[in-house]
């Protein structure tokens, strides 16, 4: 495709990543599921939106709590017998990919069947782009979202584009 | 391309695991001093022409460790499941360590 | 045996080719035999002809399940070179490449060794003072050995990328001048003539089931072709050590893997020498027929099935193309898989075994091929005397168990990180 | 001759209006839009198109498709040379530069082809027995020329101008094979409800169909489904596109051809690279037409049946005036009639003692001449076709003629379905192989399953592809398929060789194997199929044998006095047709090759005279450009720098892990060979790492945060590893402790501040923070903020001078490093790369990568004291074996120059001073530097402990500079033994 329609935008991605104990994981669940107000998602790909926060399950027992751009981190207190958190807000890079062609464009990048249930709006993949560990996350009929770590952003986007780096 | 169906993730590609090998040898307890018992876990390995059980870790995705059976004549696999939770089956009355 | 000459050619072009013996005799087995060598490869028709050769025995047969050859030996990159760090592998090696020096005459078979040469690319100075340690080494050890610059490296082979659009840049190389290629299958035929021809039975479609023991000692062998005794018998089985070790009730650090192996269309003399890219995993030389043929890594895990896995693939073409770019339009023509012997360490298992009557041959993960002279003579003189010949001294099985590992990689227990 | 003399005026699939201009051989020539390359060639009377492999005999084309021997040519546009490709399978369109290969000065005139006088003496195998003296090297002379001679056509030598791309694609069922059964399995797998991806290696869907004339029945079959399946939203039609191999998870490895045609696409791809995930897969690959077997059969004019009829109907072209069709089977006579239809004159000898009356009829109404019971002994003509010499119940016989068209039967295009090891079968019904039984997931149709018409093969289509779409959980009710049926008759296809004449008769032409190749083989005990084919090269060709493994196979049967199956079956190997190798690469080319991993003072570094360097995936400063000095001067530089004033160094690329739950501690107890239970909180230790081998696997710091919380740090080469062994414990072996591992290298930007005036430093850039001693001790932590971002200021020292590890949120890091620089000004820090790192390390006797090279343990590297009497570690047990506790085991040594004007040099061996230097003496040199401090080189060193006394002297040889060198065993610390510049 010549000039396919399409757009990448770069920003900052700050998450925090919550892990539960295994054996302590129904009682972790529910004190999180209280704190943040809303209900968890059930399982990995899975993903629950509440007020300019994303909840993903990226693991059997651990979340990722990705905040809209300017939301304030809610405060989380874990109790450390049923699991911990750690912030990850500077290491991970958010590429907002839109545009009529962008599924042609994803099908040049990752390993995800952009029209399976497994990739719908609102679901999340984790899978590897040119070797590297990255977060799908599918926002709309044309739109997703990759989120990539910091280090390998910039080799990634260039490669996105088509761009010789 | 072998495909691996992770228990959290689905269907996914061979490029995005890691392989650990053998998961029929024990390994020992970590305070376990015989050196006949860590020999055989370390070297010794039945490398069956069929099923095979193995250690995957899905490390581009849910970065769990996995067992999987997998005929090695024909790399079809019969089963895939968390390492985790295989584990917690073999010792079910888990106590937290002292 | 008629010998092979340009004199055999020409006379046997005049009677139409119709005077041409068999290249060794369709055999059917002996009740017994003193040696049974189990696998019709390389190193199982190397070891039944050194056997006859240099020990004087020549009631042996070599028992091959399939055909003669059909195993590693014709499924391998053809590589063959001395360039081993470890003491314990150093000696072996070189005495591997001096019977390859000599070894068409030897067997009155041309394998076409062809010493053009092999060189391994170094992408900085660290992993160049890592080549520099192997190259003193193997002077020290009397075997040829060179650093080369960059300039050096691109007079030499000046079609790798230099281009400042290089991942990975080239710093020099290490290079081994006697290095080079041979052509696998008339290895496998050059040694079952020659074995052929001092007496040596080579009994194709004939697979060992099981084997006859008395009291502990092995004595014999079942086959698909019926029983036949043995005074010893040796296993030379590559791929599938661990299957009939299991039927002797041997325990073995082996595990088998895939290696694939690639071959392009063929082309006009385009790359001399052999070039292994130390950024990454491949390497490559051109056949004499003009394919390109080359290799990377294992595909990774546990498997017999002789073939490979596309994302591999994709990664020995992405690694050609870092160091090769002009070998973009060239096209791959074929790919396959040989089952590895994979040890802990990546060297080999050659010895007696704790199994009276059983020698074992086994383990080369991928690097067999270069060693399969060294590996027959070796092997037949430890089957014959009964210890192991100096030269594999460092290969027993019971280095795992005490430590004595000789991993030149450095790569750890875990076979298929090796 | 006029161009396109051999073109029809009507008919065919090409248009007329699109002429296409090319060359071939420097000749300028015309073809149309929907021509091949082989079938403009033909339309131009261009009969003479290659040379062999190995006689150099003149070669036509043969074929209508990727099946092609013969025609192989070099597209050369300058550039872009690609050689070997097959005309019959390349899609004309502008500016086509094709040559013939293999051929010296010209293609009519070869000067090789004299090697056909020598064909005696070049019989299968005759370089195994031969150039084997007078010297151990003669080989190395012989092949030189040999070399020279082989090979097909000259690759280009500078990098691909084109582009390629990935894809990652996706179905329910795939269809491998554009034509009768795959057009209808398609329909069927969509209507049932299906996603279906349908696969056609041509530019136009068909198949066999193509072959049919354009106004014909089944050309308007083709049109509708075409119609139906373009309109489908379900179904993706993929032309020009090859599946070249199925893998494991049925995956299909796709490879498309950018529309040459089109010149909006010249800046795309040339190629893509698809890998296609399928639920289930429908073979309808179709069938190639065999040869027949009789001496120069190779000649320019010889060509299959279905081609010539496909090059008629198709393209327009009528290939020959004066005909005859040699054939053992119905299927021919199709080529049989429409040829004479076209006005050709034609023979027909068949095999066959009583070919059907129906046929036999037609042929009568048509003119054409049937010949029962007559086989063809021999061809004369060089460049093409002239006389036949043919064979039958009245004796033998001349004619003449411009072509000869051959059909030896059918085989079933079972390549694909063979990669999996679903092994081909004999049928003696169709006197070919199909598929065995396939799995549950993939299906076969039409005449790759011995369906030859096109009727069955419809109706087989839409079974198999309504099955395919059923596995999938696809099964709306299909309507019944539209019919059309040909009327071709099925007949058993026979294949044999009847009586040759003395001229060789190849089996494989492309290689130049004969039936005497075949002989020899045989007498000399190479039978088997495998040793068949090494022994005589026999299917090693660009076109894999397509066209001649089954005549060679029923050739060695005959032979062994064996039936087919007994002889056995070949194994295809993928890819089906040859690929492109930057196809497979795509975009992972150039810097590309590799993702580049990026710290976040990276920009600086690249604005600050930096000279880079690849570490792993990692770009790191190597050393900084001060003017005039070259890299060593430039370290020593620096390290000057570092020991005088402050260095500042950026260690981002460290592994960095955080370890946190309430069995924290006793995990790290576990997996550290030395203890970090009683680690007090806001403390760093470093600790070892073993392997369960009880070899050292990797080394850091590691600090306690807080009770259940620690901060880990790697080594930049084993993060990953560590990472993954990390939660392989704890998934597999101890899934009972509490304990979360997340990597956090990303997350934080480091670096090093380190030098007498370090703290001084710091408390200039934290104005705000207490640096002192006493609040900051070494191997203590300082936790606050900066910027808004978290940072945490550990005291640690690699280089042996006070100093501190920074880490600051990712995002502020080229801030603080600015920062830092700033504060530092007046007191001359200066930034220092990998190079002097690893100096500063040496002189202090910290092991590194040389070191720690996957064969040393703890005792090795003088560490041991740090398990000391520990147990319960990983790696504890088999660190005690034999082996490590030798005498002459090699262990690290400091080593000092002590020649004036020499240096010590990484990787050279050490002897005794009084040894001859031969063998692997008793160690070596890891790791060197020019220690400013002493005024000479010193080293770290692996030597044998039962030589290594210190005081003693050993001499460093390093043959590859000629270099010798005595130097004087010494502690492995250099600098400051006692420890005070830490505290300096």
């Amino acid at each position: 495709m010549a000039s396919p329609d399409f757009s990448l935008s770069v920003a900052d991605c700050p998450l925090i990543q919550v892990d539960g104990w295994d054996g302590a994981l129904g009682q972790f669940e529910s004190s999180l599921s209280a704190s943040l107000g809303t209900k968890l998602p059930a399982s990995v790909g899975e993903t629950v939106r509440q007020k300019g926060l994303l909840v993903i399950r990226v693991a059997p027992r651990r979340l990722w709590l990705a905040l809209d751009d300017g939301i304030e981190a809610p405060s989380l207190a874990v109790d450390p017998d049923l699991g911990c958190s750690v912030s990850l807000d500077e290491g991970r890079v958010r590429f907002r990919m839109a545009g009529a062609d962008v599924a042609w464009v994803v099908s040049k990048c990752i390993t995800v069947d952009w029209r399976a249930p497994a990739a719908a709006p609102g679901r999340a993949v984790l899978t590897s782009l040119h070797h590297v560990p990255v977060l799908f996350l599918r926002t709309g009929d044309t739109a997703c979202e990759l989120i990539v770590p910091r280090s390998f952003s910039q080799s990634l986007s260039d490669w996105i584009s088509g761009l010789d780096c | 391309m072998l495909r691996i169906e992770c228990p959290c993730c689905g269907l996914r590609d061979h490029d995005e695991f890691r392989y650990g090998g053998d998961a029929s040898v024990m390994r020992p307890a970590h305070d376990d001093p015989d050196p006949q018992a860590w020999y055989r876990y370390v070297y010794i390995r039945a490398n069956p022409a069929g099923l095979h059980r193995e250690f995957w870790q899905h490390v581009i995705g849910c970065r769990q460790w996995l067992v999987v059976e997998r005929d090695t004549r024909n790399h079809a696999i019969a089963s895939v499941e968390l390492a985790r939770q295989l584990s917690a089956r073999k010792s079910p009355a888990r106590k937290p360590p002292a | 045996m008629a010998r092979y000459s340009a004199f055999s050619i020409f006379r046997n072009a005049l009677s139409g080719q119709k005077n041409w013996q068999r290249a060794w005799r369709a055999a059917e087995p002996k009740p017994s035999y003193d040696v049974i060598v189990i696998g019709g490869g390389g190193h199982g028709l190397a070891t039944a002809f050194y056997l006859a050769e240099n020990h004087g025995i020549r009631n042996v047969a070599v028992l091959e399940k399939g055909y003669v050859g059909g195993g590693n030996v014709g499924r391998n990159t053809t590589v063959i070179r001395s360039n081993y760090l470890l003491d314990g592998n150093t000696q072996f090696y070189e005495f591997s490449m001096k019977l390859w020096e000599g070894m068409s005459r030897a067997l009155n078979f041309n394998v076409m060794f062809s010493q053009r040469g092999q060189l391994v690319t170094a992408h900085s100075a660290d992993q160049l003072d890592s080549f520099s340690h192997r190259a003193n080494v193997m002077r020290l050890n009397g075997i040829d050995a060179d650093i080369l610059d960059r300039e050096d490296v691109r007079r030499l082979v000046p079609y790798l990328d230099f281009s400042d659009t290089a991942r990975f840049p080239i710093h020099g190389a290490i290079f081994q001048g006697r290095a080079g290629t041979a052509r696998h299958d008339a290895v496998a035929w050059g040694y079952a003539r020659a074995a052929d021809g001092h007496g040596v039975d080579i009994i194709q479609n004939c697979e060992v089931t099981g084997f006859l023991r008395d009291g502990d000692s092995i004595v014999g062998v079942e086959t698909t072709k019926g029983r036949i005794g043995a005074g010893k018998v040796g296993l030379a089985v590559a791929g599938h050590t661990s299957v009939l070790g299991a039927k002797a009730g041997l325990e073995l650090p082996i595990e088998s893997h895939v290696l694939q192996a690639f071959v392009t269309e063929p082309l006009k003399p385009l790359v001399d020498h052999v070039v292994a890219y130390g950024a990454d995993h491949f390497y490559v030389s051109q056949s004499d027929k003009g394919g390109l043929v080359f290799g990377g890594n294992l595909d990774g895990y546990n498997s017999y099935a002789q073939r490979g896995n596309l994302g591999v693939v994709r990664e020995v073409a992405e690694a050609a193309i870092a160091l090769m770019p002009c070998i973009s339009r060239v096209r791959l023509l074929r790919h396959w898989g040989g089952v590895m012997d994979m040890t802990p360490d990546a060297s080999p298992i050659i010895c007696p075994t704790p199994i009276e009557g059983l020698f074992l041959n086994g383990g080369w993960c991928y690097g067999g091929f270069k060693a399969t002279p060294a590996s027959g003579w070796c092997f037949a003189h430890t089957i014959a005397t009964g210890k192991p010949h100096p030269l594999i001294a460092a290969y027993g099985l019971d280095r795992f168990r005490t430590g004595h590992t000789l991993d030149e990689a450095g790569a750890g227990p875990s076979a298929w990180l090796q | 001759m006029s161009s396109n003399h051999k073109r029809l005026s009507m008919g065919g699939r090409i248009d007329r209006e699109q002429p296409v201009e090319f060359t071939f051989d420097g000749r300028s020539l015309i073809g149309y839009r929907g021509d091949t390359l082989a079938s403009a060639l033909l339309a131009n009377g261009v009969t003479l198109v290659g040379r062999s492999f190995k006689y150099h005999r003149p070669r036509g084309i043969f074929s209508a498709g990727p099946e092609e021997p013969n025609a192989l040519v070099t597209l050369a546009t300058a550039g872009k040379r690609e050689p070997n490709l097959p005309a019959t399978t390349l899609e004309l369109a502008d500016g086509i530069v094709a040559e013939s290969q293999n051929r010296w000065p010209s293609l009519a005139f070869d000067v090789q082809s004299v090697s056909g006088l020598f064909a005696p003496f070049l019989s299968a195998g005759f370089y195994y027995k031969t150039f084997m003296g007078p010297t151990r090297r003669a080989w190395m002379f012989y092949e030189h020329f040999i070399r020279k001679a082989a090979g097909l056509g000259r690759a280009g030598s500078d990098p691909d101008p084109d582009r390629y791309d990935i894809s990652q694609a996706f179905a329910d069922v795939a269809i491998v094979g554009g034509g009768p059964a795959g057009l209808s399995a398609a329909r069927a797998a969509a209507a049932a409800g299906a996603r279906v991806a349908l696969i056609e290696q041509d530019f136009l869907l068909g198949g066999q169909l193509l072959a049919e004339p354009s106004d014909s029945a089944a050309a308007a079959w083709l049109r509708q489904a075409e119609a139906e399946l373009e309109s489908s939203e379900t179904v993706t039609l993929m032309k020009r596109t090859t599946a070249f191999g199925i893998y494991d998870g049925n995956v299909i490895g796709l490879v498309e051809q950018r529309d040459p045609t089109n010149p909006q696409l010249a800046g795309e791809a040339r190629q893509t690279f698809t890998m296609l995930r399928a639920r289930s897969i429908v073979f309808a690959t179709g069938a190639i037409e065999r040869p027949m077997v009789f001496s120069n059969n190779d000649r320019p004019g010889v060509m299959l049946a279905s081609a010539a009829r496909t090059y008629l109907n198709r393209f327009a072209v009528l290939p020959g005036k004066k005909i005859i069709v040699a054939t053992t089977n119905d299927s021919a006579w199709r080529a049989v009639f429409d040829l004479a239809d076209a006005g050709a004159d034609v023979t027909v000898a068949d095999l066959r003692a009583a070919p059907p009356a129906a046929l036999a009829a037609e042929a009568a109404r048509l003119g054409v001449v049937v010949r029962a019971g007559t086989h063809i002994v021999d061809l004369r003509g060089g460049h093409a076709v002239r006389r036949a010499t043919l064979n039958g119940p009245d004796g033998q016989s001349e004619a003449s003629c411009d072509l000869v068209c051959v059909s030896g039967g059918w085989s079933p295009t079972v390549h694909l379905t063979s990669h999996l090891g679903v092994k081909p079968q004999y049928h003696d019904d169709i006197g070919g192989f199909v598929p065995g039984a396939f799995p549950a997931d993939r299906f076969g149709a039409g005449s790759m399953m011995g369906n030859y018409s096109t009727a069955g093969a419809i109706e087989d289509g839409h079974r198999a592809g309504t099955e395919a779409a059923s596995f999938c959980g696809k099964s709306a009710p299909a309507p019944t398929p539209s019919k059309l049926d040909l009327g071709e008759t099925a007949t058993a296809l026979l294949f044999e060789i009847p009586s040759v004449g003395r001229g060789k008769a190849f089996v494989d032409f492309q290689m130049d194997v004969t039936t005497g190749d075949v002989e020899l083989a045989h007498r000399e005990g190479y039978e088997s199929v495998e040793h068949l084919k090494r022994y005589t090269t026999l299917g090693m060709g660009t076109d894999q044998g397509k066209t001649s493994n089954f005549a060679a196979l029923a050739s060695m049967a005959t032979l062994r006095n064996a039936t087919i199956p007994e002889t056995g079956a070949t194994t295809f190997r993928p890819p089906y047709t040859a690929v492109a190798l930057g196809a497979l690469a795509g975009r992972a080319i150039g810097h590309h090759f590799k993702p580049i991993r990026r710290t976040p003072m990276d920009g600086w570094h690249m604005a600050n005279g930096a000279e880079m360097l690849e570490v792993g995936l990692w770009m790191r400063p190597y050393f900084y450009r001060q003017s005039g000095l070259d890299v060593n001067e430039a370290y020593v530089a620096e390290m000057r720098s570092v020991r005088q004033a402050a260095g500042l160094m950026d260690i981002s690329t460290l592994g960095k892990i955080d370890v946190q739950g309430p069995d924290a501690a006793i995990f790290l107890d576990r997996i550290y060979a030395n203890g970090f239970a009683k680690l007090p909180v806001g403390r760093a230790r470093y600790g070892v790492m073993l392997r369960d081998d009880g070899i050292v696997f990797d080394d850091g710091t590691t600090t306690r945060l807080a009770e259940n919380r620690f901060f880990m740090t790697t080594s930049t080469a084993k993060a990953a590893d560590v990472l993954s062994r990390l939660e392989f414990l704890l998934d597999t072996a101890w899934p009972d402790l509490r304990v979360a591992v997340t990597s956090v290298s990303d997350e934080w930007a480091a670096m090093s501040v380190a030098g007498p005036k370090s703290r001084a430093i710091l408390s200039a850039a934290f104005p705000a923070l207490d640096v002192s001693d006493a609040a900051l001790a070494h191997m203590g932590l300082l936790e606050s903020e900066w910027q808004g971002r978290a940072l945490r200021i550990l005291r640690l020292s690699y280089s042996g001078e006070r100093a501190y590890e920074i880490y600051v949120g990712a995002t502020a890091g080229e801030q603080l490093w600015t920062h830092l620089l700033e504060a530092g000004r007046p007191f001359d820090l200066k930034p220092y790369g990998v190079e002097a790192l690893g100096a500063l390390r040496v002189e202090k006797g910290h092991v590194a990568g040389p070191e720690i090279d996957g064969r040393t343990t703890l005792d090795d590297l003088g560490l041991g004291r740090m398990a000391g009497k520990r147990t319960g570690f990983v790696g504890d047990v088999l660190r005690r074996r034999p082996a490590f506790q030798a005498p002459d085991r090699q262990r690290l040594v400091g080593l000092e120059c002590i020649e004036e004007g020499k240096r010590l040099r990484g990787g050279a061996i050490l002897f005794l001073p009084d040894e001859k230097p031969y063998g692997h003496g008793h160690g070596r040199v890891t790791s060197v530097t020019f220690s400013p401090e002493r005024g000479h080189y010193v080293g770290l060193a692996l030597l044998a402990g039962d030589v290594a006394s210190e005081g003693s002297e050993v001499v460093a040889v390093y043959p590859m500079k000629a270099e010798t060198v005595r130097a004087r065993i010494v502690s492995p610390v250099f600098l400051d033994s006692q420890g005070e510049r830490l505290h300096g």
